[in-house]
């Protein structure tokens, strides 16, 4: 990890909720493990990165899965009827930041009281919490490397925070 | 003070919303016994000690937890999710 | 008085390193490590304040943050920082430090008058006054009183320093490094644990470089050197200084201020001021040691007076001599070795004073030294700085004196015994307890996760102090499941004795208008309790409240023993029935701006624009928040007034077309086999037979039966519906539906996921609006057929997908076009340029206003959280087949009371504009207010919303709007709520 | 009883301060009065002294189960207004702004009563109208309301910033001239040596530990200084009413007791003249007489009996208090307590007779019961005197939430932790 904090927008095509019931629950996983070509889906609080589409599980029976392919929504709505699960299109409603490099933990920890090191959170933890009230998903890749989205009318409120918070530390902008 | 959320681990109390009293029966959607609904939505038993409560874990997995917490000296002794889904063991 | 600098003396100060300072706009110099008060005394400068109510002469005492008497302002403007603790100022070259509470000047302050009143001014005296016969005569003297009293002077200037804040997570936080936390953070260290070690001081090491004894063979001073260098190489061991943990809140959570630039003249670029640590703690060990008792006689405030182990911490530290004939009072043997020590570092000690008769005389081994036992000081003596001392003998059993002679000194050390500071301990709730051998509580067992270790458990001796902080360690580790270490207890030798007090409360005095203080800062004597004890003012919680002792800056830190042990003997009963009041956060003051960190000012709380926010600035909108959202409110033309803009657009939307963003509605996803089931009991109209492509305006109630929120909820499949909320309400909807569903419904299957921030939404209204979209939207049929009233249909503008439902809130023909967030401003502009022909006008929340209430349909104002469907004139629309959210307590007899407030129009006669917030009168008699108020362009009068009492027995009278803050009356005309289009043809036109 | 005045203290003065009597009586209970209030804060001892002055009866008792005022009269920011809304509550703070206005002179007890005004500060036009709706109504009740624009608002509160580089500029306010603040622990000291002048026993450290019934009607209480008998037995414990409404076997209230915390900062020279309200961020703000800044925002927003809080609170209300005033920014906080509100469901007090024959009850006084202290004990005073609510609180009944009569001061619904 390079030692300067450095700061990124990013922006992915599509981003997508899958929602099931435990009675559904059986068939929802079997399908998206099918999709993702797992045998197993990870467990609440992890999420699996490959070929460009990241994979979360937020809590049982709730995923959230984001990518560069404009046609994962669609696709992914294709697999399941209505009694299966819900899949809810929020490509456009999460914008993020990739933050990285020394002094990352040290700024989140500015608005998060959530301890984020390596043992207590390893890396491919995902959660959701809240930076000076708003809203946040956090996705940790590896230490001090991490990606985190908000909601987007928030994000020049949170982009603002973020930076303000990084002036101690000295940052670069990537 | 804290809560451990069952899907998130500890957290602060600030990222719940307080819900209230979970001791209290919401009647049936179709019961029209007003009597019976004012005591649902005005009545409390507001105890001064251990007191069965429910908070939403708004700003994280939006879950809903039953906390017991002592409301004299905010010691929570047991958190438990509510709803159809039980949390995973994360041995 | 002349105090001086002892040659290549003091520990902690460059003697080659001088600093200039100010004091009063006068110059001296000190160290670099010197302190304000050890600069101030090696300057021969005592007197640094004037005392509260009294407005006495006061100097140092103490030698840290219990200070009661020197509290100076420092700095200026933006900086001034007033009531700081002479002690715990850092000196730092070109600092500005000055006197407060005086007038003209520090040595001749006009206030100083009150000591002639002081007779007067005692405890409870402004409850027994300042009466008069009104209210006017307590108004004239209050104002004099708020002069005199307060302190230091606050700035009115903005304070340009940053504040940050940080979570901090640790297995064992240790509060205090003297010996006791020394000892258990080098015990706990290798066993891996995420160790935090803090300490208020800029220097680790507490009590334990004028302790005379030696640990494991080293010098203590060297020792504490050692395990600091040891500790500062192991990389789970985190050491600040500078750190104050203030506040001990639920669950082990700690509040804390780093002091980080305070010891600077400014900080460094983007440095913080300070920072505020919120430390998450598995295990607290509390090891903060004590803090010097005060003895109380007559004068016992006379600067040159001071605590004996605050005066040799100025000689060991700074080389500070506090004054060249010293004499030292003492009520135990740890005064001795004070004394000594000061001798050997080149302080003039001539008098020892010991309240005790008999004691071990080995202590009396400097030969130089005046040894005096079985005698007390009666008073100190000299104004504004000591000149002299009278002593006596003292007969314990009868607590009388004998005949006084008099002693000339220039400082009096005094030592009654130490007092654990076991302020954060309290504030865990646990209750102390009382120690009788070292008179003072010491912390009760924890009811938490925290021990308390060395002196703040009465163990005053180094072996006891390290051995505490060893098992303390030891426990800790035991609870976190981690092995214990296997660190054996310390071999020391040589510790100085310890401080056993030899009871002393009031030491008598002849002086008939004697000036015994127990509170210095608060100005409290000894008369003060005994008035309040006469006036049955008894318990501890009644005598601070009365006399208003520890409720000073200092909060008693070193007053409340002695007041405990002064009550206890006034009421005849032992101290621990007497009893403690419980500590509260901060245990030492703390910044607003170190609370509020840098969520002020533009950052109080976050904002939510919406995607076309910056199309509107570049158009000349002005913003108003809604929610936490920013609206355009009005797109000012350069002449325009507000009023002129908002009638410019709603006559453009009546005539042609406008447009307006509606993104900040809220917009929640609903999806599963049982939506349609679900929007049925949560609405009060029905909504199970909604057919698909269409959408429904809905009305939500409370659980109590009042309304909460409407808005349209959109059929897009069997199984999904879109909803809209009102901007206010988005996540209060979602957090009710969210706990119906999971508390009281989870046999339906249904999800609900905001989708706020995934449309931009805009409406586009007018007679010409299907003329325009008709243009850029090409693969939707705009015919009634085809796209009829509340249908809702998908389309593209290019590549770019929206959703086109006909819907009106202004009550023309209107679309609202949603599109994923990131095509907003693209797909507003296409549709600007569409609207070009028809002259399309960009349209904000005034003239949304204007056109709703022109249709008479409700919104925020009407929607006050008091207010029923029937009252606004939606009792119709709740289904009486169904039971819904608030069904049944909608029926109670107060909802339904005939004499309710309903929804009336209100036409203003004399074309005078009306006001939101005017009263509606019936005669005299207030029927109502005005909810929203417009001209219309469409009425092209003055009309309005109101609420009034029968509102509908109202209709076609004639009532009048008053609006007595500007004392204005309109006469109005009372008509339907439905001004415009009653019949609805202009939806279709 | 000697009158306080300014004679009586230089005389006393000449004595060395040894002749003053006691406040009040150390009374030691007896076993039968005519009326017992249980709870010695300010207003079960404004009860008690205006069931003595205006109804004449005079053989009562006051239990207080710790130290007189130890509860929420010493555990407020004392501020003192009657700008309600609703004309019910509107009605009732007048009356007791009025008794305020009288009452040093009354007691004979200088209660300090600083009318300094209260200025509510707006953020938006909407909440313009909101104040100009509240500010209507008040005035046409007879009570004092003025609007203010910025500049007279900057002009009155120096140190306040009205510029437009924040969240929330200031776009107005409303102001009650005779509102302000008062010194509350005279008001616990002024009832009692008033109520003990006329006879009444005030006695501290006697907890009530059950009610002594015939049948349903209540005739007495057990304590722990022994049985006292009574045919009138008036509850005002605030915060505790639920947990004594218990001991009568009343299991459930339309309370919830939540924890609002107080902070006062170290003592200042004059700086704020006035009490001010901050929209935005609710917080109020005012500075004592000794020179504190004294101040509180919201509640914690989860039932609490602790008297103390959480750092989030100490967070935003300094966050509001700096936005508000850039320059306390470097000024420290010295101390934080914490009272507990007896939240009513519908943010409206509750004084009436029952809800057992015997019984009267003065409860639910969220934010307001400082203020309310003179007409509560006034209203319930006469409730108690004559079986019946006086017009002044007719509408504060316990039943109210049955029949939909709810006072929804602030429209927030039943939801006292989001009040």
């Amino acid at each position: 990890m390079s030692d300067q904090l450095s700061i990124k927008e990013v922006r992915y095509q599509s981003m997508v909720l899958i929602k099931s019931w435990p009675d559904s629950a059986q068939k929802t996983d079997a399908i998206l493990a099918a999709f993702l070509g797992i045998d197993a889906l990870p467990v609440v609080g992890d999420f699996i990165s490959q070929n460009d589409i990241y994979f979360a599980v937020i809590s049982p029976g709730h995923f959230m899965m984001f990518s560069n392919n404009e046609l994962l929504c669609s696709e992914i709505s294709k697999l399941f009827s209505a009694d299966i699960a819900s899949v809810v299109d929020i490509s456009h409603s999460r914008c993020g930041i990739s933050l990285n490099g020394k002094n990352s933990d040290n700024l989140l920890n500015k608005g998060i009281a959530i301890n984020l090191t390596d043992d207590d959170l390893p890396g491919m933890s995902v959660l959701q919490s809240s930076i000076h009230s708003i809203g946040i998903i956090m996705f940790k890749l590896q230490h001090d490397d991490y990606l985190i989205f908000s909601y987007s009318s928030f994000f020049d409120s949170f982009y603002a925070w973020v930076i303000d918070s990084a002036e101690e530390y000295g940052y670069a902008l990537t | 003070m804290i809560i451990k959320c069952p899907h998130c681990g500890p957290r602060e109390a600030s990222e719940y919303t307080y819900i209230g009293d979970a001791s209290i029966q919401r009647p049936d959607h179709n019961d029209t016994d007003m009597e019976k609904w004012s005591d649902y939505v005005f009545m409390r038993e507001n105890p001064r000690g251990a007191h069965m409560e429910h908070w939403q874990h708004t700003s994280g997995c939006r879950s809903f937890v039953k906390v017991l917490r002592d409301t004299v000296t905010h010691e929570i002794s047991d958190v438990t999710l509510e709803g159809p889904w039980q949390a995973e063991d994360k041995s | 008085m002349s105090g001086n600098r002892l040659k290549n003396k003091g520990l902690l100060i460059d003697q080659n390193k001088p600093l200039e300072f100010t004091f009063d706009g006068k110059s001296y110099s000190g160290f670099e490590g010197d302190t304000l008060a050890s600069a101030m005394i090696a300057n021969g400068e005592m007197m640094m304040a004037r005392s509260f109510k009294y407005h006495r002469p006061r100097g140092v005492y103490s030698a840290g943050p219990e200070e009661p008497n020197a509290l100076v302002s420092l700095r200026s403007d933006g900086r001034l920082e007033p009531n700081c603790t002479a002690p715990t100022v850092e000196l730092y070259d070109g600092l500005d430090a000055h006197s407060q509470n005086a007038w003209p000047s520090l040595s001749f302050d006009v206030m100083a008058i009150n000591q002639l009143f002081s007779p007067l001014l005692v405890a409870g005296f402004y409850y027994k006054t300042f009466m008069g016969t009104g209210q006017k005569f307590w108004h004239f003297c209050e104002h004099f009183i708020r002069r005199a009293a307060g302190m230091g002077k606050a700035s009115l200037d903005a304070d340009p320093d940053r504040y940050e804040k940080a979570n901090i997570f640790a297995d064992i936080v240790i509060i205090g490094s003297g010996p006791a936390g020394l000892a258990a953070a080098k015990a706990a260290a290798p066993s891996g644990a995420k160790i935090l070690l803090v300490d208020e001081s800029a220097q680790f090491g507490g009590s334990l470089p004028e302790e005379q004894g030696n640990i494991d063979g080293y010098d203590a001073n060297e020792w504490a050197a050692d395990t600091l260098k040891t500790l500062s190489e192991i990389d789970n061991v985190t050491m600040m200084s500078r750190t104050t943990v203030y506040g001990y809140f639920d669950d082990n959570t700690l509040g804390a201020v780093e002091k980080v630039a305070d010891h600077k003249a400014v900080p460094e670029n983007f440095e913080p001021r300070q920072r505020h640590l919120k430390i998450f703690a598995k295990r607290v060990i509390i090891a903060a040691g004590s803090i010097e008792r005060p003895l109380v006689f007559d004068g016992n405030d006379t600067p040159g007076v001071m605590l004996a182990n605050a005066a040799l911490r100025y000689a060991n530290r700074y080389g500070a001599c506090v004054g060249q004939n010293v004499a030292l009072f003492t009520n135990n043997d740890d005064g001795y070795t004070t004394a000594h020590q000061l001798k050997a570092l080149g302080v003039n000690v001539t008098t020892m004073i010991d309240a005790r008769e008999k004691i071990n005389h080995g202590l009396c081994k400097d030969s130089s030294i005046n040894y005096i036992t079985g005698h007390v000081v009666t008073s100190a003596n000299g104004g504004k700085s000591l000149s002299s001392i009278k002593v006596a003998p003292y007969d314990a059993d009868t607590k009388s004196i004998g005949p006084q002679n008099t002693i000339n000194v220039d400082a009096l050390l005094v030592t009654g015994g130490y007092t654990p500071t076991i302020n954060l301990c309290s504030q865990t709730g646990t209750p102390a307890i009382f120690n009788d051998e070292i008179q003072s509580f010491i912390p009760g067992r924890a009811n938490r996760p925290w021990l308390a270790a060395g002196a703040i458990m009465g163990s005053f001796d180094l072996k006891a102090s390290l051995e505490d902080g060893i098992s303390a360690a030891n426990e800790s580790l035991e609870a976190l499941g981690l092995p214990p270490s296997n660190m054996t207890a310390l071999k020391v030798n040589g510790q100085n004795p310890v401080a056993i007090p030899f009871a002393l409360t009031v030491i008598p005095s002849s002086n008939k208008s004697a000036k015994k203080f127990v509170d210095f800062q608060h100005d409290v004597s000894v008369n003060d309790l005994n008035i309040a004890h006469t006036e049955g003012f008894r318990s501890v919680e009644h005598l601070k409240r009365y006399t208003t002792l520890g409720m000073a800056a200092d909060q008693g830190k070193t007053s409340n023993m002695n007041a405990l042990a002064i009550m206890a003997e006034l009421r005849g009963i032992s101290i621990p029935e007497a009893g403690t009041t419980r500590f509260r956060a901060p245990y030492k003051p703390v910044a607003l701006g170190t609370l509020a960190g840098r969520d002020i000012g533009n950052h109080f709380s976050a904002v939510r624009r919406t995607p076309m926010h910056n199309w509107h600035m570049d158009h000349g909108a002005e913003m108003i928040e809604a929610g936490i959202w920013y609206r355009p409110r009005v797109y000012k033309k350069s002449d325009e007034t507000l009023t002129d803009a908002y009638i410019r657009e709603a006559t453009a939307v009546r005539n042609s077309v406008g447009i307006v963003d509606v993104t900040s509605l809220g917009k929640i996803d609903i999806q599963g086999p049982d939506a349609a089931e679900f929007l049925n009991r949560i609405y009060a109209n029905a909504f199970l037979k909604v057919a698909v492509g269409k959408a429904r305006y809905g009305v939500m109630l409370r659980e109590d039966g009042y309304m909460f929120d409407d808005g349209t909820s959109w059929r897009l499949s069997e199984t999904q519906f879109l909803m809209t909320t009102t901007t206010a309400n988005a996540a209060p909807v979602l957090s009710q539906m969210e706990r119906l569903l999971t508390l009281n419904w989870p046999d339906l299957k249904v999800h609900v996921s905001s989708v706020s921030d995934q449309w931009a939404g805009m409406a586009v209204a007018g007679p010409k609006s299907r003329d325009t979209l008709n243009k850029i939207i090409t693969d939707v049929d705009f015919s009634e057929d085809g796209l009829p009233f509340m249908g809702v249909t998908d389309g593209s503008i290019g590549d770019m997908p929206v959703k086109v439902a006909r819907l009106s809130f202004s009550g023309e023909r209107a679309y609202e076009v949603y599109t994923p967030t990131h095509f907003g401003t693209a797909v507003w502009k296409e549709i600007m340029k569409a609207g070009e022909a028809f002259d399309i006008t960009p349209y904000g929340t005034e003239a949304l206003g204007t056109l709703r209430i022109e249709k008479g349909h409700i919104s925020g104002p009407e929607l006050d959280g008091r207010t029923s469907m029937a009252d606004v004139g939606l009792g119709k629309m709740a289904s009486s087949k169904k039971q819904y959210v608030g069904s049944s307590l909608k029926e109670r007899s107060g909802l339904i009371d005939q004499s309710r407030q309903t929804m009336v129009g209100l036409i203003s006669h004399d074309h005078k504009p009306l006001k939101a917030g005017s009263h509606v009168l019936n005669g005299t008699e207030n029927i109502g207010h005005v909810t929203s108020t417009t001209y219309s362009p469409a009425l092209e009068k003055f009309i309005a919303l109101a609420l009034i009492k029968q509102g509908h027995t109202q209709i076609g009278n004639t009532l009048s709007a008053t609006f007595p803050l500007k004392n204005e009356r309109n006469s109005v005309l009372v008509v339907e709520p439905h001004f415009y289009d009653k019949e609805g043809e202009r939806l279709y036109v | 009883m000697s009158r306080y005045s300014a004679f009586s203290l230089i005389k006393n003065a000449l004595s060395g301060h040894k002749n003053w009597k006691r406040t009040w009586r150390a009374a030691e209970p007896k076993p039968h009065y005519d009326v017992i209030i249980v709870g010695g804060g300010g207003h079960g001892l404004a009860t008690a002294y205006y069931l003595a002055k205006e109804h004449g009866i005079r053989n009562v008792a006051v239990l207080e189960k710790g130290g007189l005022g130890s509860g929420n009269i010493g555990r407020n920011t004392t501020i003192v207004r009657s700008n309600y809304i609703l004309p019910a509550n509107t009605r009732f703070y007048e009356h007791s702004m009025k008794l305020w206005e009288g009452l040093s002179n009354d007691l004979n007890y200088n209660m300090m009563f600083s009318q300094r005004g209260v200025i509510n500060l707006a953020h938006t036009p909407g909440q313009m109208d909101a104040f100009a709706r509240r500010g209507n109504a008040i005035l046409l009740e007879g009570v004092d309301a003025e609007l203010l624009d910025t500049e007279e608002i900057s002009r009155r509160v120096p140190g306040l910033y009205t510029g437009q580089n924040t969240r929330f500029p200031i776009v107005g306010g409303l102001c009650q001239p005779r509102g302000g603040t008062a010194r509350h622990d005279a008001v616990a000291w002024g009832y009692a040596r008033g109520a003990d002048k006329y006879g009444v026993d005030i006695i501290e450290h006697c907890e009530v530990t059950g009610f002594i019934k015939d049948g349903d009607t209540v005739t007495g209480v057990k304590t722990t200084r022994g049985d006292i008998s009574a045919p009138k037995v008036a509850i005002s414990v605030a915060g505790n009413t639920s947990t004594v409404m218990k001991l009568a076997s009343i299991d459930k209230m339309p309370i919830e007791s939540h924890v609002l915390q107080a902070f006062v900062t170290e003592p200042l020279k004059p700086l704020i003249n006035t009490v001010v309200t901050f929209g935005a961020g609710h917080l109020y703000i005012s500075q004592s007489d000794k020179g504190g800044l004294v101040f509180g925002g919201d509640l914690d927003g989860y039932n609490s009996y602790a008297q103390r809080g959480n750092l989030p609170i100490f967070e935003h209300v300094a966050a509001a208090a700096v936005t508000m005033f850039p320059n306390l920014a470097r000024l420290k906080l010295l101390r934080n307590w914490g009272g507990i509100m007896d939240m009513s469901m519908d943010g409206s007090p509750i004084i009436c007779t029952g809800p057992l024959p015997g019984m009267y009850l003065n409860a639910g006084w969220c934010y307001g019961g400082f203020k309310a202290t003179p007409a509560a004990g006034w209203c319930f005073a006469h409730t108690i005197a004559n079986d019946a609510p006086h017009a002044l609180n007719a509408d504060f009944t316990l039943d109210r939430f049955y029949n939909g009569r709810q006072l929804d001061e602030r429209g927030a619904g039943p939801y006292p932790a989001h009040q």
